[in-house]
Parts: C-alpha cells; structure tokens; sequence
C-alpha cells in the first residue's frame, strides 16, 4: 500500500497483535534470562487491548486511533515495556493528529515520536541496553527515506533492516536500567527484550505495508 | 508450593476485598479495587499516594491512614499499576493543595508515576514526585539514583505523613520527604526465597546454610552470598556498610527500623535490634525512635533489614506524631 | 537451620534484651530479665499477670502496657518459666487489689502457676486464675478442660486488660475474663514445623503438599492432615468446627482474630478474612472487631489460625477500648 | 544404715545427682517417644541445683535441706517433672520437719506427702499414667513396712521393688496428661517418663541406705 489510512488501522493492530501472540513464549524466555519473564504476557496483553480497541474507530481520525490503543495499552499492561511502547504510541499518534493519511514523511514523523517520547519517559542514554537503542536507528532510517522521498514501502522495509542491525548491535551492550541492571554482566551477549519488542513491530508493519 | 490462596490470578484481588472487609477506613474509588483511599480525605491537606506491586504487605496499602498516606495504587505481585490507576487514586485524594507522589525507585514504577503526573496536569492536579532509594547495597556511593527502594521509604512516609497533617504546603512537605530520603540508609540480607502466586516456584535458589546480604525484596542480586555467620557479626558487617555513608556525630539522633523480610520470627528481630542498639551506642548516638516487625515484606521470603534514619529536631517531631492505619499505629509521643 | 542468633542458649535472653532496649514502657524485676513488667504500675488496679513458653512472639510479654496486662514471666523456647519468676512478677504488679493469672492450658505452666498462687499467698497477695482452652481442635466438647490455649486468649487479655483499666474488682475482672474464655473458640492449620534454637532441626515432618488442620503451636497433634486445598474450602472447612460449637444467631455480634503462625504473608491471611467475613455475612453475624496479623506465633511455622469471640454489650465495649503496648496498640474506638 | 541424719543429705543428693547424670540420654529417649524430650536435661540440672544447694547445709535441719533442695529444683527446672519433683521434695520435707533422724516411719511420712503433694498439684487420678502410679505404690509399701516396724534398709529395698512392678505396669495405660495426651495411643506399650523418674529415686535411696 502506498499511505496507510484510518481505515487500516484495525487491521494493522490485528497484526500486531498475531505477532506478539506468535512470539508470547520467545519473549517470556528472552526476559527470564535477565528480567522477571513478564515480557511476553505484557506485550500480548497489550496488543490484544489495544487490537480490540481500535477494533471499532473505523471512521474515527489515525491519530486519535494511535493514541487510544496506547492508553488501552498503558491500562492493560503497565509493565516498564507495556508503559513504554504505549508512551511511544501516544506520542507517535500525536505527531500524525493532522494527517489523514500516512505516507514516508508522516511514518518518519510516527517514528520519531515514538523513539523521542520513549528516550523521554524511560531517560535511558543511547548505548544502555533498551529498546531506545532499537528505536533510534529506526526513526534515523526513515527520517533518511523521508529526506529522498523514498515510497512508503521501501522506508519501512529499510526501517526494519536497520532495526534488525541495531537489535544485534545490543547484544554487545551492558544493561543499565530496570530489572536487567541488576544482572548488568550476565546481559552481556543477549539480545535486549525491550529492543526485541521494536524490532519486531517495525517489521511487522514492514509486512502489513508489502501486503 | 504452600500457599493459602484461591486462583493465583485472583490473589491480589481477593487479598483487597479481605483488606476491605477488615477496614472501614479505607474503600476505594473508580470502581477499581485497586485504587485504594482513605475513606475520610482531610479538606485542604496535602495529598499522599504511594502504588506499587503487591506482595510487600503492610507496604505499600498499610500506610494509608491518619497522619499518614492518602491512598495507593495497587498492582499486581511485583508489578507495578497503571498510571491510569495513579490518576484515579490522585484525583480523589487532591484536596486542593497538590499531591505528593513518594514510591520506589523502580523503572516501572518510575514510568507509570511519570505518566501519571503528566495526566495529572491535564486535570489541573499539581503533583511532585520524591523516589526512596535507600537501599544502600544496591548502588555505591555516588550513584545513588540507581539504588533500590527498601523499608526504609516507611520513614519517608511517616516524616511527609506527619507534615501533611500539621498543615504543610505541598513544596514544605516535599522538602521534608526529600530530607527523610536523603537521611535514610537501608541494608537487607536473605535466607530463602519468596514465591510469586502465579509462577509457583522459588524466584531463586539459596544453599541450605546461605545468606545473601543487600539482596533486594524481589530478588535481585546482593553484595554477597556466603554461609549464615552468628547474628551479632552478621549485624555489624550490615551496620558498617550503613556507617560509611552518612556522618553520624557523637549525640546525635537517629531512628532504626528492623524489618522483618516476612518468614523471619520476631524473636529474631529482636536479636538483631539488640546488637544494632550497642553498635549505636558504642558511637554515642541516641536511638529515639525504634521500629521492630514487618514493615516491607517478600511474602514468605526468610530475612531482615535494618532502616537507619538520621534525625534532626524537625524529622524527631514528625516520627514522634501520631499515626493511624489499618496496618500500623503509633500513639503520640 | 537458619537463624539470625547466637549462642542458642542465648536466644532468649538475647531477646528479652532488644525488647528492653527497644521499648523503655516495659522492664524487669527480681534482677531477672525473665520477670517482665509494665515499667509504670497502676496504683489500685487489678493485676493482670500471664506467663509461658518463649517462641510465640507477641505472645505472651507482647501483650503487658496500657489496658492490657501488666507483667508476664517468661520461659524457655516452648517451656514454662519456674514459679518463683511468677511470684517476682506477682509481688511486683500487685497494687492492692489483687492479681489475675491468664495462660494456656499447658501441664507445665498449670503447676507451675499454681505452686505460685500459694507461693503469693503466703505473701498475703490474692491471686486468682483463668486458663485459656480455646483450640477446638484438641478436644471434643464436654472436654473443653482439656483444649488448649491458643491465639484465642489475646481475647482474654483485651477483655479482662480493658475491665481492670476500668477500674472492676478481681472479681468482676475474673468474670470478665471466663465469660471471654467461654465465648472464644479457635480453630488452626500448620503448613510447616518450626526449628527450637537449641534443638536445631524442625520439630516435626509434613509432606510439601501437605497441611494438618487443628495441629498446636508446638507441633501437638491436629485432626486430620491432607492435601493443601484452596484457601475457601479450607477455611470453610475450618470455621465448621467452629459454628458447631457456639449458638451464633442471627444479628449477634463477633469478633474474629486471623492469626499468622510465623511464616505466612499477611496476604493470605486477608484472603483467609475474606472467607471468614463471608461465611459470617451468610447467617446474618455482625462482624464488630477485626484483627489479622501475627498475635501468636511459633517462630517459622507457616501456618494460620482463626479465632471467634461471641460478643455480648461488655465484651463489646471491653474490645473497642484503647491498648498501647509495644507490640499491640489499638486506638479507642 | 539404720537412719539417714541430717549429716547424710548432701551425700544423698550426690547420689541422686549422679543417678540423673548417667541416666541424662535414657529419659531423653525416653521422652522424645511421646513427648519434648527434655526430661533427660531438666532432670539433671534439677538434681544439680538441688545437690549444689544441701552440699553446706550440714547443721541444719533435715526437713529444711529437703525444702531447700525442692525449691532450687523448681527455679532450676520449670518443667512439669521438674516442678512436680521440686512439689514433691518440698511437701515431703515439711512432713520430717520435727525429726532428727530419718528411719522408716519418717522415710513413710516423706513419701507420702511427697506422692499427696504431686497428686495435689498435678491433678492426675491414678491409672492415667503419671509418675502418680509409681509414687502410690511406694508410699503404700513403705506404709506397710513402717506398720510392721520394718528396718529402714529392708522398708526402702521393698518400696524399690514395689516401685519397679509399678512402673512395668504403667506400660499398659493411655496418657492422659501432658504432652504425651496428645499422642495418647501412641504411649500405650511404652513406660512412663516420669515414672521413670520416681523409681530411679527409690532405687537410688534404696542403694543409698544399703551403704
Ligand atoms: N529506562 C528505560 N528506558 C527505556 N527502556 C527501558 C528502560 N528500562 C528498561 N527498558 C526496557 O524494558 C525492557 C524490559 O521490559 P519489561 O520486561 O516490561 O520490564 P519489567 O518487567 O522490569 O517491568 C528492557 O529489555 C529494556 O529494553
Ligand atoms: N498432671 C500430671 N500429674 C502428674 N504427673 C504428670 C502430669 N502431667 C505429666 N506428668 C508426668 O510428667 C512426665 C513428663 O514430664 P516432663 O517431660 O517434664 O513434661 P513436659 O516436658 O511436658 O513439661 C510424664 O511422663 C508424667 O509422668
Ligand atoms: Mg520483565
Ligand atoms: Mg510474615
Ligand atoms: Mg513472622
Ligand atoms: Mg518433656
């Protein structure tokens, strides 16, 4: 598709929600090793509330549509990732409250939100072992696709390439926050949970895009 | 695992409607049982909300009351509410002079109390924040930021509590938390490990003869793990750790607490006072305020910490205040 | 066997030690650390004296201060202290009026209580006797005599302690008290055994999956031992023994004690409340007064027990009156 | 010898001591079937206290020492034995006050305040296995003795046989006192602990007097 449009959205939560249903148990796993192996739950809790949500705005505006799906979020799933990826979405669904439609430039204003609110509320640095260092490369990727108008589904696939980079780049990093700081040197050499969770919602979106 | 308790899933829920049923003081609001207030707000005073995960009893919910805290939010076991479930408990506790938000310094927790201030400045709510990080073996010197929050926050409670009640303005009751914060030293140490309703097993294991000292009330790695000593070495090896920090002068006041981790026998907390009481009076230092019981559990976690503040005249007045909760009572001193 | 101690042998007196340190309301007489006494006596009021084994913190010592009792001899873990200890505290405490003797229902401290009795008679001193028999469990009915004490008599204490406060004769405060004692009935559960400091090892086995119903604070036998079930069918199962004892009626009145034996989170005992205010809501009894906590524990047992007082008018006031102690305080309600 | 003085105390409760000393981990057993197993311990240091206490009191009246040595008992060992023991010595005592000299009218008058006082205090009936059902027996044989003029050495020889016949006997009764009440028909088989105790007293006397 080239822009995706108020009417798309309840299908891109849908599939959101079918990955982090589909990947429940990798989560869980990936966080028992340095966390409390919340991960998986949280984040099919909160698709799913959000998914449901969003289920019936059909005619309602994109950005009111984000923004509500990340407060079913925050409700549903109130766990450090839950409270952020719904932190990301509000923010994100924000910075598109004027767009009827999103295209490059307003997925890159998405992004850019999103990684902002998150570095805001989290007040992580780059380089401490959380999804920010997931996100970032993604917001910088799409913000280049939107510097050379790049089509929609070219911007989001090379997102999904960057995210995909930068999530094995974690696996070098030490971790300095939440529940992960405590094991700071068992982390070394795994992948982030956190960044896990943004690698996979870019290229899911990636997915919904190609069609 | 032994626990009495129906489904897991309901274990918080069930626990809140037995708290209830017990406790005419306190009901809650936004038909959320875990949005937990006082039943009686006081008309013009200073808000208090504290939230966190559940499992820690009489902490967080116990020190809602009479010269205490306000209300909380309740999450589930070690997780934190939702900052939808912090707005609700602020908007009823704000009696028009602001709320004050004193909770643990847990990123989750962080997170969603952040979130819930922002939302609470849509509704024209002021609210200030003070984070305890008191645990002393969590982070060193310097980073303290990065340090847990233990019992010790239960005199951050009592001191902005006590505040509140003699009329203070939002910003003095903050300055006093920040003082009790900056002045509270905790260190803890574990024997066995807690289970979580829903997982069913032990968070960890621990050698038959070990101890884990400065380990934290969810598990988290301590300084050191390494076999039982007698309590009187155990307490001072505690205690120095607590010594290096803070400037301690001969004649000065300090209040203890000694905080049983939830399977740990009175007696023993007992014991332990009783070496913390010579070390302090082997430094001529006055105990004026002294706490001995449960105040931060881990459920059926075996192991005790030792909460030290260091008073000055305003923090001694405000400990020495009256409090009445569901969980915890202190005369007038 | 994990403690925080040192020297077994030291354990009590250890004990006995942060308590005296901890808390200046309460003291010694005789130069023996074991003949514990309210620091303040009241001049003309009834003394109200109890005694026992250590190990069961709060009780017995817990519950001497302001509108409670005013001296307790203390034992060994699990063994009665000697009369002469409880002559000290009786010489001590006797204002003029006479002493009450209150404990459990144990051989050793029986004899030992009534050598002391005839002990203070020759003293001139009047002493009289209540024995606390309310574990359902350890008897059938017709041979209450027989049952023993257990977390039952803090109704004992706070009835007759509220009575002497008031200012009633021996007499009257005896009455008191065996109305408390014919109205009080209990009903316990074990999970796990508890370790003596001196013994080292748990004083009995029971399978990981498994509880007794009506077992002892010290590990006496119970009625049936079986797999741990829910907490609701268990505590109905529990309060059965209870309702077929005492001729609750509609709109009578009740206070409930839910009892931590050492080890279980507070949590569980709130959803244990939860079904006992339940069961009670069903047949129309009026829940007046409610405790849930530790008041009678054995160390580390994990563990619960539930405690009914069939209230009448003065049973009612005599529970809502105030009680400071250092290990129970209660405001005037 | 033909009549215990007020010189021969101290060595008395030596013996006693001694006997307590080696049979220390037998009652512990002993106790441990159906009970706390502190008998062994409490017994001991009982006697101790007790021995410590008569070891200068020479001159002073015989029915003194006994009083003396019941009181150190039951601040030395607060247990049910323990105080009913100290009980026993005491009432015992009081009824020799007025002699100078022990011989077998005396030594009756003892045991039988001794066994009345620990009835009196311990509210046991006979045949509920106690140490009741020990001490009846002696006291009764001893009556006996002190009828027929008996010599003391033969009048305490008889109670030791009369108190070891009681104590097999008490192997076939239920507890109904005590810790062991609990395990009622557990104790049935076993011989009572604290009759365990009363005979190791007569027989001790017994050899005592013998010389
Ligand atoms: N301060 C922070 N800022 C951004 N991300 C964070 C922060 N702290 C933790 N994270 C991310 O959260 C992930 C763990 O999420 P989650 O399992 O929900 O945490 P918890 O169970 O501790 O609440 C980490 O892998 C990391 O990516
Ligand atoms: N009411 C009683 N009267 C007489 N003897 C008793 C009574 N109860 C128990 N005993 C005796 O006490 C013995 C146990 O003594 P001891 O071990 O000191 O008891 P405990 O450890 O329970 O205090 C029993 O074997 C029995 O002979
Ligand atoms: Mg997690
Ligand atoms: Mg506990
Ligand atoms: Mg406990
Ligand atoms: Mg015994």
């Amino acid at each position: 598709m080239d822009t995706i449009n108020t009417g798309n959205i309840a299908a891109l939560f849908e599939a959101f929600h079918t990955t982090f249903r589909d990947k429940r148990d990798e989560l869980i796993a990936l966080d028992a090793k340095v966390g409390d192996s919340d991960l998986g739950i949280t984040m099919n809790s909160a698709f799913e509330a959000a998914s449901k949500t969003v289920s019936d705005m059909d005619g309602e505006p994109l950005g009111k549509q984000f923004k509500m799906a990340g407060a079913a979020m925050a409700k549903a799933a109130p766990s450090t990732m839950g409270t952020l990826t719904a932190t990301g979405f509000m923010r994100g669904g924000k910075a598109v409250d004027d767009a009827d439609a999103i295209g490059t430039k307003e997925m890159m204003a998405f992004w850019r939100a999103y990684a902002d609110g998150i570095a805001e509320r989290g007040k992580a640095k780059l380089g401490d072992k959380t999804v920010l260092d997931v996100l970032e490369p993604i917001a910088q990727s799409l913000e280049q696709s939107a510097d050379q108008h790049a089509p929609l589904v070219d911007a989001v696939a090379d997102a999904a390439r960057a995210g995909q980079a930068a999530l094995v780049a974690t696996k070098d990093m030490v971790a300095q926050h939440g529940k992960a700081a405590a094991f700071a040197d068992k982390s070394k050499g795994l992948q982030d949970a956190g960044g896990t969770v943004a690698f996979l919602l870019i290229e899911t979106l990636a997915r919904f895009v190609k069609g | 695992m032994k626990k009495f308790m129906n489904d897991p899933k309901n274990f918080v829920d069930e626990m809140l409607e037995g708290i209830y049923l017990a406790n005419k003081e306190v009901t809650y609001v936004a038909d959320d049982k875990r949005c937990y207030v006082k039943a009686e707000p006081v008309k013009g005073k200073v808000g208090i909300a504290t939230g966190g995960g559940s499992g820690h009893l009489p902490l967080f919910l116990g020190y809602v009351g009479k010269g205490m805290l306000d209300g909380a939010a309740v999450g589930g076991v070690f997780q934190s509410p939702s900052a939808e479930q912090m707005l609700e408990v602020t908007k009823h506790i704000d009696q028009g002079a602001g709320v004050l938000y004193i909770y643990g310094n847990y990123t989750g927790d962080i997170i969603n109390f952040d979130m819930a201030t922002e939302l609470a400045d849509l509704e024209d709510i002021k609210v200030m924040s003070v984070v305890g990080n008191d645990d002393v073996a969590s982070s060193v010197v310097g980073e303290e930021h990065k340090r847990r929050g233990v019992a010790g926050i239960f005199f951050l409670y009592k001191a902005a509590g006590a505040a509140a009640q003699e009329g203070m303005s939002l910003e003095e009751v903050v300055r006093v938390a920040e003082k009790a914060k900056d002045r509270t030293r905790t260190i803890g140490v574990a024997l066995s490990s807690c289970i979580i309703p829903e997982v069913g097993k032990p968070s960890f294991e621990i050698g038959d003869d070990e101890m884990e000292i400065g380990m934290g009330i969810h598990g988290e790695n301590g300084i050191t793990r390494k076999k039982l000593t007698a309590a009187d070495p155990l307490v001072d090896e505690m205690m120095a750790k607590i010594f290096a920090e803070q400037d301690y002068k001969k004649g000065d006041d300090v209040a203890i607490l000694v905080n049983g981790l939830g399977a740990t026998p009175l007696e023993e907390l007992y014991i332990m006072f009783r070496r913390v009481s010579q070390l302090m009076s082997e430094r001529d230092i006055n105990v004026k305020h002294v706490w001995v019981g449960e105040f931060a559990t881990s459920m059926e976690m075996a192991g005790a910490s030792v909460s030290v503040l260091h008073l000055d005249e305003e923090l001694d007045r405000l400990m020495a205040a009256k409090a009445d909760t569901p969980f915890f009572k202190h005369f007038a001193q």
